[in-house]
Order: structure tokens, then sequence, then C-alpha cells
């Protein structure tokens, strides 16, 4: 709920600053939907792909530090394998570069998994192995160049074309969302990733496949990230192994806290993420609307940040309230010392 | 037991082995870089051996990495700093150990002049002067009296990034033409943050009126180029374009009326840089600083020049 | 020893205590009196309040109305610290402890011996070993307090507290995991103190303990004071029925199910040959027939945990073979125990059975949930109905299928646990300490509710350090020692507590 | 029966238990010795000493960072802000003497001043405010760098500044040009760090709290132990590393960038956790986090040795020599330890 608020606030402040044309979507000459709001909404697609497959993989008290490399590698051989074609724009030629892509990026997360659950790696260490090869492997693709895909390339049209008005990055989000949520919450597998982030050893004596399930989660995570380095190639037309997706990992773990989902495991709120990626978004076009420099990003974001992290802690509410509620002269218990029985 | 020096130099007797402690690979202007010098060397007699190390943008790496060119004992070291302060120990312990400094590329804080023996690279502020004075000469008769302008920084705090800017607005000022910087914000050197922040710029201040968008690099331009069309704007049409660079992309768009002013600058120096390696290994005298060849373009050259673009 | 207060006056005087919980009022204005040198019982159900009380009076919890006097001065504790360093000790009802720092360590944890600022690991150390020694218990006090199992923690952690110079001394159910032997020796331990004037709090479901330590009880139902008596005037079937609210004639010790049916003519279940584990437990033969009951005794750390593990699942098996229905197991883990319908319920509730962020529901469905695979989930309705059922067959309070397990009480979240594996309609059934912290009302219904289940083919096999349980409910006895399994009884004659004792004394002798 | 001995002792001997611990530590030496050994085999010059000593010159300030990062660590917190603390103490350090003219000493005690007082201030936050350590760091991450960036954009010399000269002054082991080394004062100053580090974590309460703290924060605070104290003291322990390597960053340099150390923590974290420190907390070793570091720098030495990968195979190769580092720790440290059960 305070994330949501939080946004809200972030929106009023981008509607005082611009006008309401902030949030109301326009249409474009070629019936496009556009506008401020939206493209918000379409530039943070990739992040929310990510973030939603990090929620994913923090519920099993994990993290993953490669999605900044695997969005990169996922990039990287979809546009590599379409310039190397002949005829950038057939169909087919899109589909198996996506598919190749995908395919590549989904071992990628199964190794990571495997050195999780069946080598007993931390996740940190585990997988900040291939945050550093990763950008290797995807320099070796393109051999150290930026490829870019002809504009007529049907490609490009993940990135920048639209589907009954809506721009195709929001609708692959919105799917995958869908998905995982339905996957999650439908079927079993929420739970029993809940069981596993919150006791590995007890799910183990319950007889949960824990281990199959941590190799899943960290599948599905990279498979989210490539997906993400195809949108996000998609928009641009190229794949810049060394800058594409940086220090995204910090954004996405960034956006799955502020959504709410803790990072010791278990609870985990997929709509939360999203908000949280949405806020993020917005904040980085509050500061150019409400004409901060360059410089003030990082101190903006940090601010917002630290807000939406307060306004959480039931602690600090109960803390900001108490000379409201009550007046009394008697020390209340400092709230931090209660014991939930963890 | 350290008394084994047999590999001083690696050999002098068949070549030069040369460490070079390269930024990193952050863009394609700096891989042609790499490549330029690493192929250069490689065809080149004179050098037995290039060391080459990627610091990754880190300025801590790269001191390292000339530490470990000492403990080798290469004959010559190259350097492209990553920032212009800080190298003054790292230097002078080269020069303890006999070993000539070379810098590629950027250069470093004036003070430590004597500690490198040349530099060979380009002049970024010189870049932003170009840029500024094709500016000034194209909206020297603006109808509208004032020239209304973008601006797409690279990385905040990088030296390119605050040489472009400064030599261009210094030729802006300079030379009285009226103008207004509309908004200026990082777009890191990247085409993704160079896109999304045109998209922001078009939605908070429209293109109508903007005369004028000056990208620091090819990358976070052609990003721009694509954010604008997408607007449903004629890039080089509705607003002229100036980037800072020149990749074969760049020239590309240049050629499709997509941009108006390309100011070169020139990664692929690595025989140039080589030439000057052996001389400063033989001891002779060479100039302290060789400016790397580059050009300006304008709407007219692209085509032509699209051909030679190595990068 | 630290002064009382003239006799007669309260230590500690609690009054018109209120505590909420989200949802929950936890103690609803409770009174409780602490007079200098007596030992006090808090008696209730699972889930009366008796650890809240605790928490509140030690700083764990705030209260939201009432009043503390400690020695007639008003206090309000913000951390058991706080509450420590005002002179009240407490050992709380999960060991907490830090597992991952050695039993030294945890002993002298924030009042180390020091040498100028350095601890004095050397001083430590021995004072450890004589601490320890003191209360009988032969410990490595180097090793890592991991390495010991939970009963050997709870040991620890009495330790400490008895350790600690106060004028309170808390102890919530300090008993539940230890065998008879150190319940001597800690009841010895509490009247040396209270001879020294220490006033103690006990919290036990054991009566026989209650009523041989304790001077006077504080009886506690549902979050409300029933009422204080002197022990001396309190029989036990009416204290039963105050902490209950019905009559005690419910409580009759249960017959042994066991001799309505004959279970030697049925087929064996479990055939474990030669199972064993190398530095865990000496390989040994045992047979659990259909239908029956077969109870593990031993002393601590005898290896009743590690041999039923094997049998289980939990861990692998280094030697031997085991056979189920007659099919010899291979690829034997938790998950295909399960599968092929072995339940088991470890003995630490807290680290591997529940998921405590988990609600009551989702823990008790979580091993039906796994042997059907994350594919297809319970259909909600059929798991509200199970869920509800089994609530109401073990009396979990709140009744709150939606309550995350972290807030329920100790014996209630035992119950959740012990509900997860009935519900899977297991074909052998392994209880590991089950009834740990569990009232006597509902230990009489756990029991016969293993009574019945057995009656209607179900195997056990369990593990209790009550002998009087274990011999009560059991077809057929193991007796361990020194992880080697030494005996079977299976004669009614023999299944006595003297026998047992017996035998592992004997067994020692024998080998 | 007597109370003499109630228990059974399983046989099992007390060597062995108190030595399980510090498997992966040992492993992690063992390695780390191996690399060298490789490298001397492989390239000319390797063994010379000044090899081993560059280890501790370029690495002195990632070493400090990374000690801190092991009191937060073993708590069971993380710091993501030392990168950018780091980076703005540099920067402070160069406006205070630069550009406000305040003696370098005086500058010197107020940037190690701030950094506690920051390590303070966000550990409070995240005691009594129940906040994510990850979270509330991450806005010191933010927050610093965007801070250094707005007091000066671009690198500034300390240069002319003589109290900078400090802490590159050699001390000299041997004669260099045969077979001796050199180390810098501030080297020696990571290595006081280090001590100090290792007597606070070992043979103080304080220490012994962060262990028990992160063994178990709930029961630590049920013990009675002054949990609000441990855990917003080794965060200020942090800060005051992180501010004390800026520091040192400045000395090595006498220069402030303000794009330093950017994913220094990571570098950090990940030191800590190659010396086998367990992120969850509670377990592991300061000396453990010095052997981090030292592999950290010898597998970019290795990589500077071989001299002829580009920038993407320098990359994987880094890569898999980790993965084969921290395969074969793990391998090690599994054959050594007993499985509990
Ligand atoms: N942190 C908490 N949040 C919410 N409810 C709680 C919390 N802790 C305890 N409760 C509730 O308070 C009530 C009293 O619990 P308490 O632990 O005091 O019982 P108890 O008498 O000690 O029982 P037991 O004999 O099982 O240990 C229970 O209903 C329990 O669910
Ligand atoms: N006296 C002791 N000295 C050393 N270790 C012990 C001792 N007693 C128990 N342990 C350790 O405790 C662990 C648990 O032992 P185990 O579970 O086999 O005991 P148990 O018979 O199940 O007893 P209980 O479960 O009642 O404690 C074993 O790993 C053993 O190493
Ligand atoms: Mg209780
Ligand atoms: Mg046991």
């Amino acid at each position: 709920m305070w994330p949501l608020i939080i946004l809200l606030a972030l929106i009023v402040v981008n509607i005082v600053a611009t006008g309401v044309d902030f949030i109301v979507p326009s249409v474009n000459e070629d019936g496009r939907l556009g506008g401020a709001f939206v493209n918000i909404l379409r530039r943070s697609a990739p992040l929310l792909l990510i973030a939603l497959g990090m929620t994913l993989v923090i519920a099993t008290k994990g993290i993953d530090l490669s999605v900044g490399a695997v969005y990169a590698i996922g990039a990287a051989i979809a546009c590599q394998t379409i310039i190397d074609a002949p005829d950038q724009t057939a169909a087919g030629l899109v589909f198996s570069a996506v598919a190749i892509a995908l395919v590549v990026t989904a071992v990628i997360g199964a190794w990571n998994g495997v050195m999780v659950a069946y080598f007993g790696i931390q996740p940190i260490v585990a997988t900040l192995i291939l945050m550093i090869a990763g950008r290797g492997i995807a320099q070796l693709v393109t051999g150290g160049q930026i490829p870019k895909v002809q504009d007529s390339s049907p490609f490009t049209e993940l990135g920048r074309g639209a589907f009954l008005a809506v721009p195709i990055p929001i609708w692959i989000a919105a799917l995958v969302l869908t998905a995982l949520a339905l996957l999650t919450r439908r079927t079993a597998l929420g739970m029993l990733l809940e069981s596993v982030g919150g006791n590995p050893e007890a799910s183990r004596l319950a007889g949960i496949r824990s281990k199959g399930i941590t190799v899943l989660v960290y599948l599905v995570c990279a498979l989210c990230a490539g997906l993400a380095g195809l949108i996000g190639a998609a928009n641009l037309g190229s794949a810049d192994a060394n800058n594409g997706g940086l220090w995204i990992e910090l954004d996405a773990i960034l956006a799955v806290v502020i959504g709410g989902t803790a990072l010791l495991g278990g609870r985990f709120f997929l709509l939360g993420t999203a908000i949280g990626v949405v806020i993020i978004g917005t904040l980085e076009d509050t500061i150019i609307n409400v004409g901060l420099s360059s410089q003030w990003q990082f101190t903006a974001k940090a601010i917002v940040v630290f807000v939406v992290a307060l306004l959480q802690s039931p602690e600090f509410r109960a803390w900001i309230l108490k000379p409201i509620k009550r007046r009394p002269a008697a020390p209340a218990p400092a709230p931090a010392e209660e014991v939930q029985a963890k | 037991g350290g008394g084994d020096d047999s590999g001083d130099g690696g050999g002098s007797g068949d070549g030069l082995v040369v460490g070079f402690a390269q930024v990193g690979a952050e863009s394609a202007w700096r891989t042609a870089n790499s490549e330029s010098v690493q192929a250069a060397a490689e065809a080149d007699d004179r050098i037995a051996e290039l060391k080459f190390v990627d610091a990754q943008q880190d300025q801590e790496k790269q001191i390292e990495a000339v530490r470990n060119f000492i403990t080798q004992q290469v004959d010559v070291i190259v350097l492209a700093p990553v920032v212009e302060t800080g190298w003054t120990d790292v230097l002078q312990e080269a020069a303890d150990a006999g070993i000539p400094v070379v810098l590629a590329d950027r250069g470093v804080e004036a003070a430590d002049e004597d500690l490198y023996v040349t530099r060979l690279g380009s002049d970024f502020a010189e870049e932003g002067r170009k840029a500024g004075a094709w500016a000034v000469e194209t909206f020297a008769e603006d109808p509208d009296g004032t020239t209304r302008i973008l601006e797409l920084q690279g990385t905040t705090g990088s030296a390119p990034a605050n040489d472009r800017k400064a030599g261009f607005f210094e030729v802006l000022d300079a030379e009285g033409l009226p103008y207004e910087l509309v908004d200026s914000q990082s777009g890191n050197f990247t085409a993704e943050e160079g896109k999304a922040v045109m998209e922001t710029f078009i939605t908070t201040h429209g293109l109508d009126g903007i005369d004028l968008l000056y990208a620091h690099n090819d990358e976070m331009g052609l990003g721009a180029i694509q954010a604008i069309e997408e607007a449903g704007y004629q890039p080089g049409t509705d607003i002229q374009i100036i980037i800072v660079d020149g990749s074969k992309a760049g020239f590309q768009a240049g050629v499709d009326g997509k941009l108006n002013y390309i100011v070169e600058c020139n990664p692929v120096f690595g025989e140039q840089l080589m030439d000057v390696v052996v001389q400063v290994a033989n001891g002779e005298e060479v100039e302290k600083f060789t400016p790397v060849e580059e050009g300006v373009f304008d709407a007219s050259q692209f085509e032509a020049e699209l051909p030679n673009r190595k990068f | 020893m630290p002064a009382t207060a003239p006799p007669g006056a309260a230590l500690v005087q609690m009054t018109g205590i209120v505590k909420d919980f989200t949802g929950v009022r936890a103690l609803d204005g409770v009174d409780f009196t602490l007079r200098p040198g007596e030992i006090h019982a808090v008696m209730g159900e699972n889930g009366a309040g008796k650890s809240t009380l605790i928490k509140v009076l030690t700083g764990v919890h705030g209260h939201d109305a009432g009043e503390i006097l400690l020695d007639g001065e008003p206090v309000r504790f913000h951390s058991p610290k706080a509450a420590q360093a005002a002179g009240i000790s407490t050992v709380y009802q999960e060991v907490n402890l830090t597992d991952n720092l050695s039993v030294a360590e945890n002993l002298f944890a924030g009042r180390e011996p020091r040498l100028g600022p350095f601890i004095n690991f050397r001083a430590m150390r021995r004072k450890a070993k004589a601490l320890l020694d003191d209360i009988g218990i032969d410990l490595n006090v180097a090793a890592p307090l991991s390495s010991y199992s939970i009963a050997m923690q709870q040991l620890v952690a009495i330790a400490r507290a008895v350790d600690i110079e106060s004028k309170v001394l808390i102890l919530d159910e300090p008993t539940s995991s230890l065998d008879r032997d150190e319940v001597e020796v800690l009841l010895g331990v509490m009247r040396r103190l209270a001879a020294d004037g220490t006033a103690m709090v006990f919290i036990s479901h054991f009566l026989d303990q209650v009523y041989e330590i304790s001077d006077r009880m504080t009886v506690l139902r549902n979050g409300t004071l029933v009422g204080e008596w002197a022990t001396a005037d309190l029989p036990q079937s009416e204290l039963i029925g105050h902490m209950l609210g019905r009559e005690a004639a419910t409580l009759e010790q249960i017959e042994r199910a066991a001799s309505a049916h004959r279970v030697e003519d049925e087929e064996p279940l479990v055939e474990a040959r030669g199972l064993g584990r190398k530095g865990s437990i000496a390989p040994y033969d045992l047979t659990v027939r259909r239908g029956e009951v077969v109870g593990l005794a031993g002393l601590l750390g005898s290896g009743r945990t590690e041999t039923v593990r094997l049998i289980a699942g939990a861990d692998r098996a280094d030697s031997g073979a085991l056979q189920f229905e007659g099919r010899r197991v291979g690829g034997h883990n938790s998950r295909t125990a399960a599968a092929r319908g072995i339940a088991f319920c470890p003995e630490n509730r807290k680290t591997e059975g529940l998921v405590g962020d988990l609600t009551v529901a989702e823990n008790m469905i979580l091993a039906m949930q796994a042997s059907r695979g994350w594919a297809r989930s319970i259909p909600v309705a059929r798991r509200d109905k199970l869920v509800a059922e089994f609530i109401e067959k073990l009396g979990i309070r709140p009744a709150d299928p939606d309550m995350p397990v972290k807030n329920l009480s100790g014996g209630n979240q035992q119950k959740v646990l012990l509900a997860r594996w009935m519900l899977i309609e297991p074909k052998l059934l392994i209880l590991d300490e089950p009834t740990r912290g569990i009232d006597v009302g509902a230990k009489a219904d756990i029991q016969r509710l293993v009574a019945e289940l057995s009656a209607d083919g179900l195997s056990v096999l369990f593990v209790s350090a009550e002998l009087d349980e274990v011999t009560r409910l059991s077809d057929r006895i193991a007796v361990l020692r020194d992880r080697e399994l030494i005996a079977v009884l299976e004669s009614e004659a023999d299944m006595t507590t003297e026998r047992i004792v017996d035998t592992i004394v004997a067994g020692g002798r024998e080998s | 029966m007597t109370t003499q001995t109630l228990t059974e002792r399983p046989a099992r001997s007390t060597l062995f238990d108190g030595l399980t611990r510090y498997v992966p530590i040992g492993a992690t030496v063992a390695l780390l010795i191996a690399l060298y050994l490789g490298g001397v085999a492989n390239y000319p010059n390797f063994d010379s000493p000044q090899v081993v000593a560059k280890l501790f010159i370029d690495n002195a300030p990632l070493l400090v960072i990374a000690v801190g990062m092991t009191f937060v660590i073993l708590s069971g917190g993380i710091d993501l802000s030392v990168g950018s603390v780091m980076a703005f103490s540099t920067m402070a350090c160069a406006w205070l003497t630069v550009d406000a003219g305040i003696p370098a000493p005086a500058a010197l005690v107020m940037v190690l001043a701030f950094g506690t007082l920051w390590g303070l201030a966000i550990g409070a936050v995240i005691h009594y405010f129940n906040v994510q350590p990850f979270i509330a760091t991450l806005v010191g991450l933010f927050l610093f760098r965007g801070l250094t960036l707005q007091i000066n954009s671009e690198d500034v010399s300390m240069r002319e500044i003589e109290f900078w000269q400090w802490g590159m002054t050699h001390v000299d082991f041997g004669e260099i040009r045969d077979g001796g080394f050199w180390l810098p004062y501030l080297s020696f100053v990571a290595f006081a760090v280090v001590i100090v580090a290792f007597v606070t974590l070992h043979y103080t309460r304080f220490g012994r709290g962060v262990y028990a703290v992160g063994g178990s924060e709930s029961s630590a605070l049920l013990m009675g132990l002054p949990v609000a104290r441990t855990k917003i003291g080794v965060y200020a322990v942090s800060g005051f590393c992180a501010a004390l390597a800026g520091v040192l960053a400045a000395f090595a340099t006498k220069s402030a960038n303000p794009l330093a150390n950017v994913g220094a923590e990571l570098d950090a974290i990940a030191a800590v956790v190659i010396g086998g420190t367990l992120l969850t907390g509670g377990a592991g070793f300061v000396l453990g986090t010095v052997a981090g570091v030292m592999v950290w720098g010898m597998l970019n030495t290795l990589i500077a040795f071989q001299g002829n990968l580009s920038s993407w195979w320098a990359r994987i190769v880094m890569g898999i020599l980790l993965l084969a580092f921290i395969l074969l720790q793990r391998v090690l440290a599994r054959s050594g330890e007993k499985r509990r059960t």
C-alpha cells in the first residue's frame, strides 16, 4: 500500500510540474498510445521483467547478480544472429534469433541454479561469476562491436511496435506478470517457493524438491533477463554488450524490496514489485521534469528510496505517530525491541 | 629468490615489450581503439609483444596494471588514463624503474608533465569548440533570435563530457550567439540512456522551437534520433543534430539525412602510436603532444567519408 | 545473594496486564505476584498466555495496559537486557542461544571473563566446564553449540540462566525435552537456589514436576487469570479442571490400544537390516509391523533421533538396507519416503519443522502438497476442510488457519507439525518427541489419536524422552545406548520404566 | 543411576570439532598458494616479491572496506554504501584541503568522523526502524555518489598539499632491483586495521556479540546481549572503514575522482565471501577476508601478466578462475566437513 502512495505522490509531482498530459495517454498519428506515462511504462518493461524474476529468486532467499550480464547476452545473441544473416527482415530469422537467445539465457539460468542448489555455493557468489564473465561472453558474441539491426527488421517491433495501440513491451511485461502470478498463485508453486525460502531444511524434510525448485527459479529469472535484453535491444535496434543493462540488478533488487518482498526470503509480492518498478521509472523522469540537473539523479533517488523504506516500516510509523497518539510522559518501549518470534 | 632477471625486457634483441593500460571497453570507440593498437602492435616487427590490460574504467585497476608492467619490466608503458589526476606516484615509480611512459588518448594533469614522454590523442575541448563553431555559423541568423539547445552529456564527471561541454559553450559565449540551454542531462554515453533521456525531453519540452541537439557521442545521438523519429519528427530537419565521434553508424545516419554535423574523434591511431613508442624506446626526441588526425564533417561530406570509416 | 524484600512483600507484582497482538488478545487483565524465595508455577493450556506473560515481564514485548512492580518500584523494561540487569534471568521457551558459537561462549555471552578489554578464553572455558559439571553434563565446551541435540542445548540454556546471579529466575518449559535424570538435576538446582533465596517462575506441562517443586501456582486460561493457589491446596484434578475449564475425568490414563490386536501376526512394514551411518549410529536391525507402535528409549544423545532419521530418509545411510512393504528401498530421501507413505515429524520444530512465515494452513498442507507436486494444488475447499478438521481434532488455538505459524504458542506449533504429517495419511508415522511442550489435555488427545490410528493399521515409530509415554503407548520398545541399538523389549513384563533403565545400564556393562 | 554423566558421549574428537570451521579458510589459503605457484611457473618476474607486496599496495583500500564489510556480514547485514562513501570521503578530503583550506590532519579527522557518524545513523535506521540493510545502505550508495558529484563533477588534484604525500612514502625491504620489495605507509595502515579488527572480533565482547547477532538476532536479544549497540556498531565500523579507505585512496593518488570506486562494494563483498564468510551471518573470519582480497588481487595480477587477453576474454577468464576457485574451495571444504545431523 505504501509504495502505491509513493507512486501516486510522484505522479502528482509530475502533474504539477508538467500538467495532466503527464498521465493522460496521447494517441500518436499511427494510432499508438504515447505520452509521458505510457513511455515510462514502456521503458520500464525490461526492468519489470528482470525484477519479476528477481522476486522469485529472492523468495527462495537467493539473489541473482548476473541479470545485467544476462540481459547483455540475450541482446547480443539476438542482434548478432540477425545482422549475420543476409536478409534481416525475414520473420523466420527473427523468430529463430529470439529463440536462440532465450534458450541460451535459460541455460545460463539453469547453471546459476545448479551452482546454488547442487554445489551449495552462496547465491551471491554463484551469480557473481556470471556477472563478471557474462559481459565478456556478450562482448565475445558481438566481437566488441555494437551490432546494429536494420530499422526495417521485424525484430525492432518487439521494442517499438504496438498491438491494439499499446506498445508491445508493455504487453510482454504484463503477460509475464500475469503468467507468473497465475503460475505461482494458482498452482502450489508460490507456496513451495516461500517454504523453501522460509526454511529450506524444514522444506526438504517435508518432501519438497527444493533443489529442483531452486534451479527452476534461477532459470526463470535468467529467462526474464534475456527477454528484457531482447526488448531493450529491439527498442534500440542494437546491442551494447558493455553497457546494456549495466547495474540493472541493483534497480531490480530495489524494486523488489520497495514492493514489499523481504530479502530474507519468505513472502513475495509480484504486484508490489511491479509498483516498485514503476516508481523507479517515474522517478527518473521526475528529476528531469522538475528541472534538476544530472548531478541530482542519484541524490533524488536516494531520498525517494529512503522515504519509501521508512514509510514501509511499522516501527517508523509508530515512532512518528507516537507524539500525536499518546501524550503521557511515560516512555513507551522502543518498538524495535519487540521480538516477533523470528 | 628474485635474482632471476632474465626476462629483462622480454628479450630486448627481437623487439620491444610494450604494456598498454587501456581504460576499458565501455564503447565502440574504445573497442576500436584497443583493436587498432593491438593490430598495429601485431603487425609491427619492432614490437615483440604487447601486454594489454583492460581496467574496466577503474583508476585503481589501471594503476595496478601499470605497477604490474613495472614488475614485469616492460620496455615502454602506454597509458590511456581514466582520469587526469592521481598518476604522480605510479608514473614516478615507472620513471624510477627507467621505463618511459607514453600517454594515449586522454592526458594527465599538467604538473605531471615531466613524468611521461609524450601524449598522443584527441583534444576533447577542441572537439567541443569545433562543434560550437559550427553551431555559431549555422544559427548566426536564427529567425526567432535565440537558439534553443538540448544537450546530451556523457557520463557525469568524465573528462570527455566535461571538456566537450566546456569547449562548446566557450565558443558560443565567445561568439555572442544568443542561445538558451533548454535542458542538459547525462545519457552516460549509451544509446539506451540517450534514447530514454530524449524521450523525456520530448515529453517535457516538446520539440517545436528546439533548434539544436548536441550529443557528446554517437551512441547517445543515435538513441536520441530514434526517440525523435518515434515521436513523429524528422531528425536533422525538424531539429539540427551534432554528434561527436564519427562511427560508421553515425555516418550512416548522416547519409540518411538524420543528423547534420559530425565532429570526429578518431580511435584508430594504433600505427601512429607504435611509431611514437619506438621513437621513445630509442630515446629519440618527440613532441610533448602529438595530436591524432581528426576532422569535422558536414552533410556534404558524409557520403564520401562513409567508406573510410573503420569502426 | 541479592537482598530480598521483607517476607510477605511481593518481589514482582504484575497487575491488570493486557497484551494485544494483531487480532489476538494474548493477556487480558492478568495479575501475577511473585514472592521472595518461592517457586511459582504458571499453568495453563497451550496458548493460554504463559509465555507472553513472561515476555511482557522481561521486556521482550511491551504491554498495552497494566503495571509491573519490581521490589515495589514500577518498572517497564525495554529489552531482556534491561530485565537481566535488574536481576531477572530467564530461559525462554524455545531454545534461544546462538548455535554458531561454542558452548562456552553461549554460557557466557555478554558477561565473558576478561583480562583488561579482552576476553579470557581460557578462564571462560574453565568456568564453563565447571558450570556444566555442576549440573552433571559433560560437553566439549569449545565445540559449536550446533553440534549438540536440542535437549543438550536446553540444558546449556538453563545452565546459563542459573549462573547469572539474579533475584528472579524464570524457566519457561525448561524440561520439555529432558530425560527424567536431567529433570532431577534441574529440580535439585532449583531447590538449592530457592534455599539461597532466589524466587523462581516455573512453567511446565509436566504436572508431577510442578507438584514436586512449586510452592504456589497461578493458572491462566485463554489469556485471563483463573486464580492463584498454594500448590498444597490444589489437587491435581482440580488444577486440570481450572486449566481446561472442564472436568478432568476425560484425562484418565489411556489404555494401551495395542492389547486390542495381535501385531505379531501382521507382516512387517519396515525392516531395517544393518542400517547405519558412520559417526552417527552403529548399524542396527529393526522391524516395524503393520499397526504396531514401536517406541525408542535411551538417554540423551544415545542416537534415537539418528535411528529414525535413517528410516525417514532424512539422512542417507551408508551401510545396510531398508525394506518397506517387503520391497527393498533404493534412493531413499525425504521426498521418496513421503511418497511411499513414511511421515517424519522431526524433533526440532523451529529449525526442521515449521516455516515460520507461512500460515497455519500452509504449514499443515505442506507435505501433502509436496507429494502431489507443485502443479496440482490442493483445491481450496478440500484444503479448508482438512485444515479445519485437524485444527478441531488437535485443538489448535487460535483456530485461525490464516495466522502465521510463528505467532502461535509453542504447543500449538507442535500440533500444527503433527497435523501436517497426519494429513498425508501415512503408512508409517515417525514421531520424534511429538509431545514436547504440549499441555496435558492435548497430550492425552494425541496419545489417543496415535492409539486409534495404530488400531486402524497405521504403524508408528516414536521417540520420547518420557519413558512413561513410551511404555504406555508402545507394542515394543527398542533401547539404545551409545549410538547402538542394544535391545528390543517385547514382552508385556519387560515394558516398564525400570526394565528400560536396567537394560540401558546392563547394555553398557555387557558391551 | 547417579548423575555422574547423564549423557552419552559420542566418540568424536574435540580437536576436530574445533577445526571444522577453519576448513573454508584453509582451503582458501591453500588455493591462493596454488595460484601463486602457478603464476611463478608460467610468467617471468612473477617470483619477484613485489608481486605479493603489490597486492597490499593496490588493494589497501579494498582490504580496509572488506574488513569493515566483514563486521557487517558477520552480523547478518550488508553494506552497499561503502563504495560511494569511500569516493565521497576522498572527494571530501580534496574539498576540505584544497578548496576550503582546512589543515589536512583536521580534514582527515573530520572525514573519519563523518564515516563513523554515517554508519551510526544508518545502523540506527536499520535497527530501530527495522529497515532492511540492503535498502538502507543502497540509499547510501545513491546518496553519496550524488553528493560527490555535487561537490565536484571533475577530478581534483591534491598534490599541492604536503600532507597527502605521506601515504605513499616507501619502506624498502632489501634492494628492490635484486629481490627486494617495498611497501608504502598506507599498506601498514591497512595491516593495522586488519589486526585491530581481528582482535576486536575474536577477543572482545563487541566482537563476539557480532557473531551472536549474526547467528540469531532474536536469540541474542533474548540472551540479553546489547543487540542495538552491536548492530549499530557494525555499521559504524563499516562506515569508518569506508571513510578510511577513502583517505587511503587520497593518499594513494593524491586526487579525487567523483566516479571512483563504482562497484567497490561488490568487490568487497566478493572478497569477504571468497574468504569463507557466510553471507547469512555468524560464521567467518577477518583473516579469511584478507585471503579473499589477496585472491582477488592475484587473479587480476595473473591476467595482467598474461597480457594478451582482449577485454572480453579477460572478463571471461576472470570468471572461470573465480569459478574454479570457488568450486575447489567448496570441494575441499565439503570433504573436510563432517555432515552433521
Ligand atoms: N508475536 C505474536 N503475534 C501474534 N500472536 C501471538 C504472538 N505471540 C503469541 N501470540 C498469541 O498469544 C497467545 C498466547 O501465546 P503464549 O505463547 O503466551 O502461550 P503459552 O501459554 O505459552 O502456550 P504454550 O504452552 O503452547 O507455550 C496465543 O494465542 C498466540 O497465538
Ligand atoms: N554428551 C554429548 N557429547 C557430545 N555430543 C552429544 C552429546 N549428547 C548428544 N550429543 C550430540 O547431539 C546430537 C543429537 O543426538 P541424538 O539426536 O542422537 O540424541 P537422541 O538420542 O535423539 O536424544 P535426544 O533427541 O533426546 O536429544 C548428536 O549429533 C550428538 O553429536
Ligand atoms: Mg509458551
Ligand atoms: Mg533426539
